[in-house]
């Protein structure tokens, strides 16, 4: 028998495997198909102080082995959120992790400070790294200062552990994760999508409104595991790994590179099953290699005695 | 999730496919107007899965078809599976076309495999509603057509149109629909549309200038295909986004800004 | 007939389609399975002072859609290269384009003044990119000063013109290419390979020896795009547009969003030919769209009169 | 590039497939020891080629025979290919191995399916050369087991051997090969090897310990498959990197560092 349970912010997971903010709803389209219940954790939709409409469709665009995704963080906003699908989520059996965004660092403030009465969450993971908004969103989490800016004022308003969700299109990924660590963040998760664009040709325009959206999909997964490997290696506060987790092999990468959890993201849209394949998976994989706790796997891949 | 086993996959018009699949639970349940949402392939490329509408279900055979055009990367791995192949498939998924009130004349208006869902709606309209009405078809050209002796098995009468002119008259079909309620003046019709985005903005205005209700499939790319991902937004005519997988993709078509 | 010819930091270019540095070689190999005259130009492998070894094995690992690689600059160095490589090269009917890399601006410097009497050189490509080198490589890339101090002394000794190969792993490429244009670059390439990692599952330790790897291949076409229409806005040098791209259409969308010039990399690796494919491809789209000549395509998607 | 059509693709042993195609430039001009290098798919994913040695060529019939065992999608795409289909290829490319003088005794040693190439090896030593020798094969199990018969048909005496003793001795066809080196001392000899890198290993060692000449068909993860790439590195002896699919992906064992 496997522990699969790990520890991360504070929080205990019966299982690693979290589902990506924004690819699961707030869990109740998923819950019809599966027992959400099985999941290590639930990740909602990120949530803004006011309700937002969302960016003009197209909203989404296939490329090689990923998404391009230009959803606008489309939510019924903090009030929404507390009347419509709080009282769903507050029942479930698994840890909730409220993603939250906004456009300055005072509207983090207000919207942590809105949440903070409500008892059952788990966690609120900051949103500084939305590629999709006209103001605020990933600007956030391009430099350390503003980074920790809002780390640092969700922190003081949260009852709640505090994850960062960071932005990869950055030059340097440590330099982002040590500010919010600094902040007091109780943990980072990597990555959010990639700044990108396509082109219709036919058209001959940009295909989104916007012109540019998120990557992700397995065609990211390279990049997402080298940050979080990078990451590993500065911070000491637990990474959630995510961007391009398609099977449990995925899971076991970004596992052995540092992440204490993963998160399953646009696989979803492949196949709804595809967290709950993963906990297998991840299962079978520590009994092969003689492991009896999931947790004894993270960071694996950093040691120089490795059989090289 | 089922795996469903396919049963046929074959051609039935220039680049049109039929794929006849043992899916008891589409078969029980499904309305003319939900879709299938298909894993064309196992690895991580094409990532997302592919919407097709319900076509037809023999419930006795346990069977659901769709009708497919090859446009690319997804649907020409599908045409490649063989019978006794297993498709990942959820479904059926969305809100379909609702049946009118008795002694309403059912008007059906496709384009292209737009025409697909709109067979199913016929044998529905005919089976269950007793409702006869007449179906205007488009298609590019004479080779790609499809489903008229469907239509007009369940007794409707089947007028048609084509771009090039190979076949019916050289157009649209939504002409031909335009002529029809120009000559029929009063009657009390509905009207059940699918195909291309322009066709279903010349049925919305047609319908709306007589005065008949015009229930319209829609089209956007998807992502989870249930309502989680908020990928496939249409605008909706009191604000904000209406999601076609969710709310749709049979709407009103007052209810949504289509352009 | 459309005019597929381009011109480009003062080359003329018969048609806007060359091969990425690196993956033809020294045109050499290819030339045995097709008529490299037919390419738009020829860039070869990157070349430093001294021969390099390269990066011990493997070298190569495939991720969805995509390809990392740790070559490592393996080359004869640049005295190797006037020998053995350049007799061939120089007798193309093709511009050639020498790509060259170094850890010291001083070492860029001297591979310029090395290779200033070698006539018929068309341009420098100068790599401040590459991810795979223990020194120098990226690192330049990534601040606009390094950027600028090596692509000027490069500039001061090259009787060619320059072109400034930018890195993706960068917060704001716009940043980096003002800072080459400054430097007086007559073009920018975009991308290299944008920085990833894969971990081998089994022996739980990265795949590569030294950890980091280079990404390519139509994984980071999405981001690329949007690199080339970020910098088409920022700069007035021409873009060299590269990073993905497999078919036809996908040339297209780079030189709608603003590149002057292509560049097939990973791609020949699947298909030897794609190149070729690409230039009749273009040349199909061109007259479909009723153009006569190619470069009229170039920054198309910009336009805010696009039919929206 | 050619584009070649497959006359034939069957399982031969339990996950190990034998495709025959129809390729006249490869069956002119193959050697054994060199490869081909196969498109598996049109789209973008899985991006490179997959090399395989070659393992028989028929010139009259204009055929080229692939061996190949499913590990991973490649292979698994290519396994569900049908006759008929077209293969796009690139090929014969790389140094096969070299024939011996006259009067050497060819010692063959195969591991699991890097017995493929050995099989053509064994057709030009008998044919070509009109040598016969002895072949040590190993697989994991009897159920893998494929090419004996072949062997035997060119006059070459086959021993076996499987990890798990499922048939022939239990254990490694080097330990064949040692066994057999011990008892006949001091036999003019040659031996070729193909098969996982343990096993490759150890056949350097035998030969050098018997100062016998080793040739050994090397594997590494190939890009463009013709050196243009630097990709598919070997640490040669001599200090720097020989390329697999260039220089190899046959190689004298002093030639290059194993490990
Ligand atoms: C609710 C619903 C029901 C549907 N029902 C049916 C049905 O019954 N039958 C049916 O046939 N279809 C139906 N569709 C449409 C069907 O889902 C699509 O045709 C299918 O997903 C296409 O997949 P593909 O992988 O083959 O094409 P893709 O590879 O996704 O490509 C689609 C098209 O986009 C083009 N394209 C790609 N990149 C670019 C670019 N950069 N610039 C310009 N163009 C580009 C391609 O050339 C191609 O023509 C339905 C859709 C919805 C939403
Ligand atoms: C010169 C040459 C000749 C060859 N000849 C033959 C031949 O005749 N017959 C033959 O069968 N083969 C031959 N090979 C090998 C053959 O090329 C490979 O088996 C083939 O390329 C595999 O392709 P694939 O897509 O099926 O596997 P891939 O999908 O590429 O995967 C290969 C393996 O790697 C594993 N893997 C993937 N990711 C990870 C990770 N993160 N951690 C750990 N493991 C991972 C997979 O599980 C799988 O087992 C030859 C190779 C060379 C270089
Ligand atoms: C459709 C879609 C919507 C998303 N919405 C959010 C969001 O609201 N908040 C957020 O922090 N991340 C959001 N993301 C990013 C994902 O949570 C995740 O970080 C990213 O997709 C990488 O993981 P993946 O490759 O597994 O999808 C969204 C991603 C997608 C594809
Ligand atoms: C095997 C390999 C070797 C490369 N070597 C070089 C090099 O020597 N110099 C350089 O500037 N870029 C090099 N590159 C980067 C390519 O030129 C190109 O910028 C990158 O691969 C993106 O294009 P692609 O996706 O079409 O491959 C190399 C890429 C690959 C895959
Ligand atoms: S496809 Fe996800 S909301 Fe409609
Ligand atoms: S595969 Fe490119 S050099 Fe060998």
């Amino acid at each position: 028998m496997v522990d699969l349970s790990v520890k991360i912010a504070g929080i205990c997971l019966k299982n690693p495997v979290m589902v990506a903010s924004g690819t699961f709803g707030f869990a109740r389209e998923y819950s019809r198909m599966f027992d959400v219940n099985e999941l290590g954790a639930v990740v909602t939709k990120g949530i803004t102080l006011l309700p937002k409409e969302g960016n003009p469709p197209p909203r989404l665009f296939e490329t090689p082995a990923g998404l391009l995704n230009s959803v606008g963080l489309e939510n019924p906003g903090v009030e929404g959120f507390i009347r419509d699908e709080w009282p769903y989520l507050k029942n479930l059996q698994v840890p909730v992790i409220v993603n939250i965004a906004g456009e300055t660092v005072e509207e983090y403030r207000r919207i942590a400070q809105r949440l903070s009465p409500l008892e059952g969450i788990s966690a609120l993971e900051v949103n500084i790294s939305c590629p999709n908004v006209e103001k605020g969103g990933m600007a956030f989490s391009r430099h350390p200062d503003s980074a920790y800016e809002v780390v640092r004022a969700v922190k003081e308003q949260s009852p709640f552990p505090v994850i960062a969700k960071l932005s990869p299109n950055v030059s340097d990924i440590r330099e982002i994760a040590l500010a919010v660590e600094e902040a007091g963040a109780d943990a980072v998760s990597l990555i959010n999508t990639m700044l990108g664009m396509a082109v219709d040709v036919e058209k001959k325009r940009p295909v989104f409104k916007r012109v540019f959206a998120g990557l992700s999909g397995p065609a990211v997964k390279p990049i997402a595991l080298r940050m979080v490997y990078e990451v590993y290696e500065a911070v000491k506060i637990p990474i959630i790994g995510m961007g391009g987790i398609f099977g449990w092999r995925d899971a076991v990468e970004f596992i052995l590179a540092g992440a204490s959890a993963v998160a399953v993201g646009s696989a979803i849209f492949s196949d709804p099953a595809a967290p709950l394949k993963i906990i297998r998976g991840l299962e079978d994989y520590a009994t092969r290699n003689l492991k009896t706790r999931i947790s004894d796997l993270v960071g694996l891949a950093h040691r120089n005695d490795a059989e090289f | 999730m089922h795996q469903a086993e396919i049963i046929l996959n074959e051609k039935v018009a220039h680049s049109i496919y039929l794929l006849r699949l043992r899916a008891n639970k589409v078969a029980e349940s499904a309305n003319p107007g939900q879709f299938l949402h298909v894993k064309c392939t196992k690895g991580p490329h094409p990532l997302l899965r592919r919407p097709f509408s319900i076509a037809d279900v023999q419930r006795k055979k346990d069977t659901a078809d769709i009708i497919y055009r090859v446009v690319g990367e997804g649907t020409s791995i599908l045409s490649q599976k063989k019978p006794g192949e297993v498709l990942d498939l959820m479904g059926p998924l969305g809100r379909g076309f609702p049946l009118p009130l008795p002694g309403t004349l059912p008007l059906i208006v496709g384009g292209g495999v737009g025409v697909a869902p709109l067979l199913f709606l016929a044998k529905k309209l005919s089976k269950v509603a007793g409702l006869e009405g007449r179906a205007f078809l488009g298609f590019s050209s004479a080779r790609e057509t499809f489903g008229m002796e469907v239509f007009e098995s369940y007794g409707f009468s089947v007028e048609l149109a084509t771009v090039d002119g190979t076949c019916g008259k050289m157009g649209f079909p939504t002409e031909l629909l335009e002529d029809y309620l120009k000559s029929e003046k009063k009657v009390k019709a509905i009207v059940y549309a699918c195909g291309p985005r322009m066709l279903l903005l010349k049925v919305k205005e047609i319908a709306a200038s007589c005065g008949i209700p015009a229930y319209l499939s829609l089209e956007e790319r998807m992502g989870c295909g249930i309502g989680a991902c908020l990928g496939c937004a249409v605008k909706s005519a009191k604000g904000g986004y209406k999601k076609v997988c969710r709310d749709g993709p049979v709407f009103e078509a007052g209810e949504v800004e289509i352009w």
